[in-house]
């Protein structure tokens, strides 16, 4: 029986090692390098911090769309900051801190029409993903704005500590803060019970507007911290940085184990999600598959993990047989 | 010997995430009959139902329809059969009307087209509802139901189809007491054309009056089957549970004064268009009945109370001291507790723990250790319930969706015994659940009140109203319109009010 | 019934403030030229979100449709560089293999037990990447293919003032409605949407109930495709690239519930239509870029939170109403 | 596709007079229905349909238009995104048609569909030119910066620069984008044919995007270790390549092209962390169109008398850090 539960609840770091031994079988001399590893790291690094933020909306059953204009945003917010008062030290930190309340604002904003108005978080989202970006145009006048200067920014992106670079151990800090609110405070339990019954999270005295509020507001923080981080990493702030980084988010937390009707996840889930999309891309990029295909490899091998790991949920032997079977029981 | 059987089921295993729930049981149908099957919550009727009627596979064992082995894997064979179900869930569709959901998959179709005969459709309905006299109209979209006439539909159902054998999980387990016996008609009418029924109910009266025979299921094993004359109140409830309850109290009471001080006063609360002019007090340590139909208003004034809705008029003291509910939290922090009436809706969170939910209320008074909660703090408080309301399986980490209906209420129950309360406020708390769970709530209950706390206790169960509550008091479309608070009273009398059937010597308080 | 159709005519209103606002700011927007071509831009749109309502409606999601539609053009494309197939035939090939893209959606979403977003989200790749396979490459590099075929391009043209795409729109939109509405399947789709563990109790097949609304979106998708492909009288690997989200949006918008078990088709018609004419009386503004996307962001959202605080509203005072009239009784 | 061979040779007889900034003349104007319009006094409408305005070139573009334009006071330049999909553009096309524009400048993000839009914009007599993606079909003029030959001319670069032999990679773009199709494939055609002994040993794309190149350069680096040279298809990649060589503290052994020649790369290869671009003038490619257009809105030509497109080729530069400093700083877009 214990095994039985240790198997169900590791299964996608099971997956994860798999895939590690075919890499390091496929291509012993230059997958496990630790240049290779932290670059690895490195790529997933904005996936990850974001998805620390996003999975706070996720289990409240939201979605965040906006969350690559809004990187977009703050780090042009960042960058002309630091362009405004000429590459100084203390403008980068004011650059950041306006980036922060740029993203805190845009959570506000979330927040509110999703829960005042009930408005689907999708069409909200949706909709302030174009004005971020129109924004962002207009603060840029469309140009790519770059910024080489000073080294207190540009070590955000690209600065080391040992082997691995700054936002290697900013994704990682991002997650503990993220695993510790999830997994250890009141808060965190209260969105686990808003996620997974909202009426009843309200008989049990629990606001949902203020669990809401803070849901958004933390997923616009990291995508702020997303967007300076990668403003570093590129040296440069212009409109469409971020762009896309929403679907590899979700993709990360739905192939983490997130629920996007919300109450199931797990911020660990999401990480090791994170991790084996950076190890998929990287597998590929060093076997040297023609990026054209690269789509239909990644897409089988999304399919074939999630369906292993589903399986396992319903505990079924993983047979042709059995995979034709309706899902009937299940929860 | 098999022949006389329309239906059997013959050493059934079923387990789930590696526990067994079915243990070799077996179960005999006779035609015309009128089959009780009873249990204490988790004892596996549902999941028996469920594996007889092709929701879930079995894992070994025969059924066996008139003799002959039948593979119903295949959950569309069931019509076929002429077995139709009502399912304990509700399995209503709430965005469809009533008639679609009556005629669910089985559509009357207008000729030569594939297209659906809506008129015809609720004409049927109409004249299906109309038959049994039931509070509906065939065109309500059901979501604007309430719960009570959520299970009528659902029942409605079951009767649509010209069935042999008709299997009701708990039917009444929201239905007031009218809808209920209306039920009862229905059922004895169904037998006397031959109809075979299973019928799963917690209310033993129901199945003494109702049942030819009857099966117990203990621990997902088959307890004893004993005929109609073998079926002795006292014997069943032993053989359910293992020990002597006392079921007979319950059908007349006498009301005594509570002298204590007052602890609630609500003085003219009104929520337009749902309920008007409400006023009563309740002393400390009181138990206060709330009786009525289906749809009398009761739950709305609960929730007004508790700060989940919003009331137009009125004022409410605590303990002397006006108090505005503006939110639950604040009601919670003010001493007000509040068991809901629709527990998968409302009572508890699925996909969370058994611990986490009870916890759920509890964590201001749960210790922290910086910003994190302990751990140790909230296990102990969940064994602490576990053990004084026996959830079962005893698991904390156990997903509360998972557990037996019964045992789901005991976790909603469980998180307001954790703190310090002043009014408990109860709607129908123990629709669905066993004698021995029953028992344990109303002695839970009186505990309470013993200490002092007020308690407020909205229930359709006539008998459970008489038997906890000290004072009853009556609502009918939303207003108050009768207490009983001295002197004996009877079910009778209770239902009478209720009703709106008022006989000359009661008009006076 | 008289409420939701209230409904309706709040949200056409919505629709015509926007045009009479648009047609204030720019004398080319009411013209019948222009307002054709409005209902042009909708009718891919729409043509895909039929399909999509009905996904939506059972809580699920798909978000393969622009690479299905990029993977049936570049097969119709083959099929016209290969054969000598008459057109039909090639419509016909392309519409199956949107049937199969479908299908195989409805398959890994319904056997393999994938989530709705990933699976489709995979497939989205997987399906562009098959298109980029099969695209016709000259020199060992991806080419747009023109598909020139007289009668092939005709489709994408118009019968006197009226384009054959709006035609098509209209009639699967009746279509659509109709199956929603009132045909078995329809109401199984709500009922699968609404509560899918009900509706397993009430013994619906649930998986294929599912499994055919993927299909059937799969062929709304290959229709897409071949109204683009014919006016656009060629195709790329990079075909309906965004659509689904913009297909998404204007279910959403049509009043489909992400949840599932709410909307029709009347609702993503108009939803489409709203679309098409906010992107083209933005284009009549004489700003640039950005104020543009700016302004399109906060119109949708004021037109939803006006459309939410409505829907709030009128539920109450529906309620009351009912409930007064039960308390007179 | 055999309006894309014609294309192809028209292109390869052009490269000859690539030096020259040549403009082939309008054969004498016909009868015209459209009304000729004067810039300094009557109002004229221009439209500007990018492939995406969010890339430096569109933007670039853009700017140089408006520069163009800016002493005529009736002048309204008015852009629109295509978002990178010629479905956007197409339907913009009919939207800029409906209004009774004057003119219209547009990168086809693809020939053949746009055919037909441009067809039917020039018979209702606004002239179309076209920016570096031709449309399948005569227009007015297209104005273009060399792509299949500036990959030739990288392609000799490196050879030179890496001693005709070695490993090299190569950062693709988006597949299906036409001028960095053209782009790749005249550099690996001119590999292929004149440097036997240099071998592209991978290509990976990175999708125009600096970051995502920077994450295949370090795998590319962590795979081979002999890689002398790497190519990308634009020089938002090469700034990424280089991030990358730079981190693997390989900058010195490493020859590292971008192509576009924006202001950025421009900097970098001054700096000695990029070894060289292809730089056009975007700004001068943006006000050459404009002035076309407002040649023929001011002339009473008509397109249909032309039997071939006319074209304007941009003269391109090839910027390495010696040549660099020729580009003049008001140049650097
Ligand atoms: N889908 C499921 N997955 C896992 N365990 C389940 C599932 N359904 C039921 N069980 C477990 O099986 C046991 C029997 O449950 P069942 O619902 O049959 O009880 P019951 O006799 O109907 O009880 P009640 O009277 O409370 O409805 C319980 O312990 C329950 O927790
Ligand atoms: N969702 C709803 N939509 C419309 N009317 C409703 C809804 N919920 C409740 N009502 C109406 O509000 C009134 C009060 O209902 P309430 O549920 O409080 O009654 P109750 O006395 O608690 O009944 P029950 O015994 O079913 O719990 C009834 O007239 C009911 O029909
Ligand atoms: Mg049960
Ligand atoms: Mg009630």
């Amino acid at each position: 029986m214990i095994k039985k539960i240790r198997w169900e609840k590791y299964s996608r770091l099971f997956i994860l090692l798999l895939f590690l031994v075919v890499l390091t079988i496929i291509r012993p001399n230059s997958f496990p390098t630790v240049n290779n590893i932290s670059n690895v790291l490195w790529s997933i690094s904005v996936v990850g911090i974001l998805t620390s933020g996003s999975i706070f909306v996720m289990l409240l059953g939201g979605i965040d769309l906006s969350v690559g204009s809004l990187m977009g945003l703050s780090a042009v917010v960042t960058v002309l900051t630091i362009r405004h008062f000429n590459y100084s030290n203390q403008s980068v930190l004011l650059g950041i801190g306006l980036a922060l309340l740029v993203g805190a604002a845009a959570g506000i904003l979330h927040g509110l029409i999703v829960i005042k108005f009930q408005v689907p978080a999708f069409l909200v989202t949706f909709a302030t993903q174009s004005i971020f970006l129109g924004i962002s145009m207009v603060l840029t006048n469309n140009k790519i704005l770059s910024c080489l200067e000073p080294k207190l920014f540009t070590d955000i992106g690209l600065g080391k500590i040992g082997m691995f670079t700054f936002p290697i151990y900013f994704m990682i800090i991002i997650a503990l803060i993220s695993y510790f609110v999830l997994n250890k405070t009141v808060l965190g339990r209260y969105i686990y019970a808003v996620g997974g019954n909202p009426q009843a999270a309200t008989i049990s005295g629990i606001s949902n507007v203020k669990i809401t509020m803070i849901s958004y507001i933390v997923s616009g923080l990291t995508a702020a911290i997303g967007g300076v981080v990668l403003a570093s990493m590129t040296q440069q702030g212009m409109a469409s940085t971020g762009s896309g980084y929403e679907t590899e988010v979700i993709t990360a937390a739905v192939i983490g184990g997130v629920s996007l009707v919300g109450g199931a996840g797990t911020i660990q889930g999401a990480i090791v999600g994170a991790v084996l999309v950076g190890l998929l891309n990287n597998g590929m990029n060093l076997m040297n598959v023609p990026s054209t295909q690269q789509g239909l490899i990644k897409g089988m091998v999304i399919i074939v993990a999630v369906a292993i790991d589903v399986m396992q949920k319903y505990e079924r032997k993983f047979s042709i047989k059995n995979l034709l079977k309706k899902k009937g029981e299940a929860v | 010997m098999s022949q006389e059987y329309i239906l059997e089921a013959k050493m059934i295993n079923k387990s789930f995430s590696g526990v067994q729930v079915l243990k070799n049981v077996n179960l005999g149908i006779k035609k015309g009959e009128v089959h009780a099957l009873m249990g204490e919550n988790g004892a596996g009727k549902s999941t028996l139902i469920k594996i007889i009627t092709g929701v879930y596979t079995k894992d070994s064992g025969k059924i066996l329809w008139k003799g002959k082995e039948v593979d119903i894997n295949n959950s569309k064979d069931l019509q076929s059969l002429g077995i139709a179900c009502v399912y304990q869930e509700l399995s209503v569709i709430p965005v469809l009307t009533v008639a679609q959901n009556i005629y669910l998959g089985k559509e009357p179709k207008i000729k030569n087209t594939g297209l659906i005969d809506y008129k015809k459709m609720n004409q049927m309905a109409q004249s299906l509802i109309d038959q049994y006299e039931f509070p509906l109209k065939s065109t309500d979209i059901v979501d604007t139901l309430g719960i009570g006439l959520r299970q009528l539909v659902e029942i409605l159902k079951g009767l649509a189809i010209d069935s042999e054998l008709l299997i009701m999980d708990e039917p009444t387990a929201s239905l007031s007491g009218r809808e209920s016996a209306i039920l009862f008609k229905i059922i004895d009418s169904l037998r006397k054309k031959g109809v075979s029924i299973i019928y799963i109910s917690h209310r033993l009266e129901e199945v003494y009056m109702l049942s030819d025979r009857l099966t117990i299921l203990r621990d997902g094993m088959n307890a004893a089957i004993l005929e109609k004359e073998e079926i002795k109140p006292v014997a069943v409830i032993q053989t359910m549970i293992g020990k002597v309850v006392d079921e007979s109290a319950g059908s007349v009471k006498t009301l005594t004064k509570n002298k204590n001080e007052i602890t609630l006063k609500v003085d003219n609360l009104t929520r337009k268009g749902v309920f008007e002019d409400i006023s009563f007090e309740v002393h400390r340590g009181e138990i206060v009945g709330f009786g009525g139909l289906i749809g009398a208003g009761r739950t709305e004034v609960m929730r007004c109370l508790f700060g989940v809705d919003k009331y137009n008029n009125g004022k409410i003291y605590l303990e002397g001291k006006e108090f505005v509910p503006t939110s639950t939290r604040k009601s919670i922090k003010s001493g007000f507790g509040f068991i809901p009436e629709d527990r998968r809706g409302q009572g508890f969170i699925p996909l969370t723990s058994i611990n986490k939910n009870i916890a759920l209320t509890n964590y201001d008074i749960i210790k922290k250790i910086g910003l994190a909660v302990s751990s140790k703090d909230e296990l102990e408080m969940c064994l602490k319930a576990i053990k004084k309301i026996d959830i079962r399986p005893n698991n904390p980490d156990k997903s509360v969706g998972l557990l037996s209906g019964g045992n789901q209420q005991k976790v909603v129950i469980g998180k307001w015994l954790m703190r310090d309360l002043k009014v408990l406020m109860v709607d129908e708390p123990t629709a669905g659940i066993d004698v021995g769970a029953k028992n344990e709530i109303y002695n839970i209950l009186s505990e309470l009140a013993d200490k002092g706390v007020v308690i407020l206790l909205v229930s359709s169960d006539l008998q459970e109203l008489l038997r906890v509550s000290h004072r009853i008091v009556i609502m009918r479309k939303g207003h108050i319109i009768k207490e009983f608070s001295e002197g004996t009273v009877t079910q009778a009398d209770i239902l009478q009010a209720a009703s709106g059937i008022e006989s000359d010597e009661e008009v006076a308080l | 019934m008289k409420q939701s159709n209230i409904r309706r005519l709040i949200s056409l209103g919505l629709l015509l403030v926007l045009m009479i606002a648009f047609s204030i700011s720019s004398t080319y927007f009411l013209t019948a030229a222009n307002l054709l071509e409005i209902f042009r831009d909708a009718s891919v749109v729409g043509i895909i979100g039929i399909g999509v309502t009905m996904v939506i409606i059972t809580g699920g999601i798909d978000l393969s449709t622009g690479s299905i539609m990029a993977l049936v053009g570049m097969t119709i494309a083959n099929v016209y560089r290969y054969t000598l197939l008459p057109i039909w035939i090639m419509i016909l090939i392309g519409i199956l293999v949107g049937v199969l893209a479908g299908l195989f959606n409805g398959f890994i979403i319904t056997r393999l037990h994938l989530p709705e977003f990933i699976a489709t989200l995979s497939t989205m790749s997987i399906y562009r990447a098959i298109t980029y396979l099969i695209s016709i490459k000259e020199n060992g590099v991806i080419k747009s293919q023109a598909l020139k075929s007289y009668s092939y391009i005709i489709l994408g043209k118009s019968v006197g003032n009226i384009y054959y795409v709006i035609l098509a729109f209209i009639i699967l939109a009746v279509i659509g409605q109709i199956i929603l509405k009132y045909t078995r399947y329809g109401t199984t789709l709500y009922a699968v949407g609404s509560n899918m563990k009900a509706a397993q109790l009430s013994k619906i097949n649930t998986e294929r109930t599912r499994t055919i609304a993927y299909v059937i979106t799969g062929a709304c998708a290959a229709v897409g495709a071949v109204f683009t492909t014919a006016r656009m009288q060629s195709t790329t690997a990079l075909l309906g690239q965004g659509m689904e989200f913009e297909v998404i949006a204007a279910v959403v918008v049509g009043g489909c519930s992400l949840a599932g078990g709410r909307g029709d088709i009347i609702g993503t018609f108009i939803g489409a239509l709203f679309m098409a004419t906010l992107d083209n009386g933005i284009y009549k503004f004489q700003i640039n870029t950005a104020y543009q996307l700016i302004i399109k962001g906060i119109i949708i959202i004021c037109i939803v939170v006006f459309d939410s605080w409505y829907n709030k509203y009128m539920d109450a005072t529906s309620r009351n109403k009912k409930v007064k009239e039960e308390a007179s009784v | 596709s055999s309006a894309k061979e014609v294309n192809r040779d028209a292109e390869e007889t052009k490269t000859e007079t690539t030096t020259e900034t040549t403009t082939t003349e309008t054969n004498g104007a016909t009868a015209s229905t459209k009304e000729v319009k004067n810039p300094y006094v009557d109002d004229i409408k221009i439209a500007y349909v990018a492939h995406d305005i969010s890339t430096p070139v569109n933007q670039a573009w853009l700017e140089g238009i408006q520069r163009e334009c800016e002493y005529y006071p009736n002048i309204t330049i008015q852009s629109f995104n295509g978002d990178s999909s010629a479905e956007n553009q197409v339907k913009i096309m009919s939207e800029v048609i409906n209004q009774d524009y004057d003119a219209i400048i547009i990168q086809c993000s693809d020939g053949a569909a746009l055919a037909d839009s441009v067809a039917q914009a020039e018979s209702a007599g606004i002239p179309v030119i076209t920016l570096n993606l031709d449309a399948d079909t005569t227009h007015s003029a297209l104005v273009q910066m060399v792509d299949y030959d500036a990959g030739r001319l990288i392609a000799d670069k490196i050879a030179e620069e890496i001693g005709q032999e070695g490993n090299i990679v190569v950062i693709q773009g988006i597949a299906g984008v036409s001028r960095t199709d053209n782009l790749e494939q005249g550099f690996r055609d001119t590999m292929e044919k004149s440097y036997p002994n240099i071998k592209i040993v991978a290509s990976q794309a990175a999708d125009f995007e600096k970051e995502k190149a920077t994450t295949v350069m370090t795998s590319f680096l962590s795979q081979f270790s002999d890689i002398k040279a790497v190519f990308a298809i634009n020089d938002a990649m090469a700034e990424g390549a280089s991030l990358a060589v730079q981190n693997a503290g390989r900058l010195n052994d490493m020859v590292i092209w971008g192509a576009d020649g924006e202001k950025d790369a421009l900097a970098m290869i001054e700096e000695g962390t990029l070894t060289g671009t292809i730089y056009t003038n975007c700004w001068d490619q943006g006000s050459t169109a404009a002035k076309i257009a407002l040649l023929m809105i001011g002339s009473e030509y008509d397109s249909s008398v032309l039997s071939k497109t006319p074209q304007v080729i941009m003269e391109p530069v090839i910027a390495t850090k010696d040549t660099v400093g020729e580009i003049a700083a008001e140049d650097r877009w």
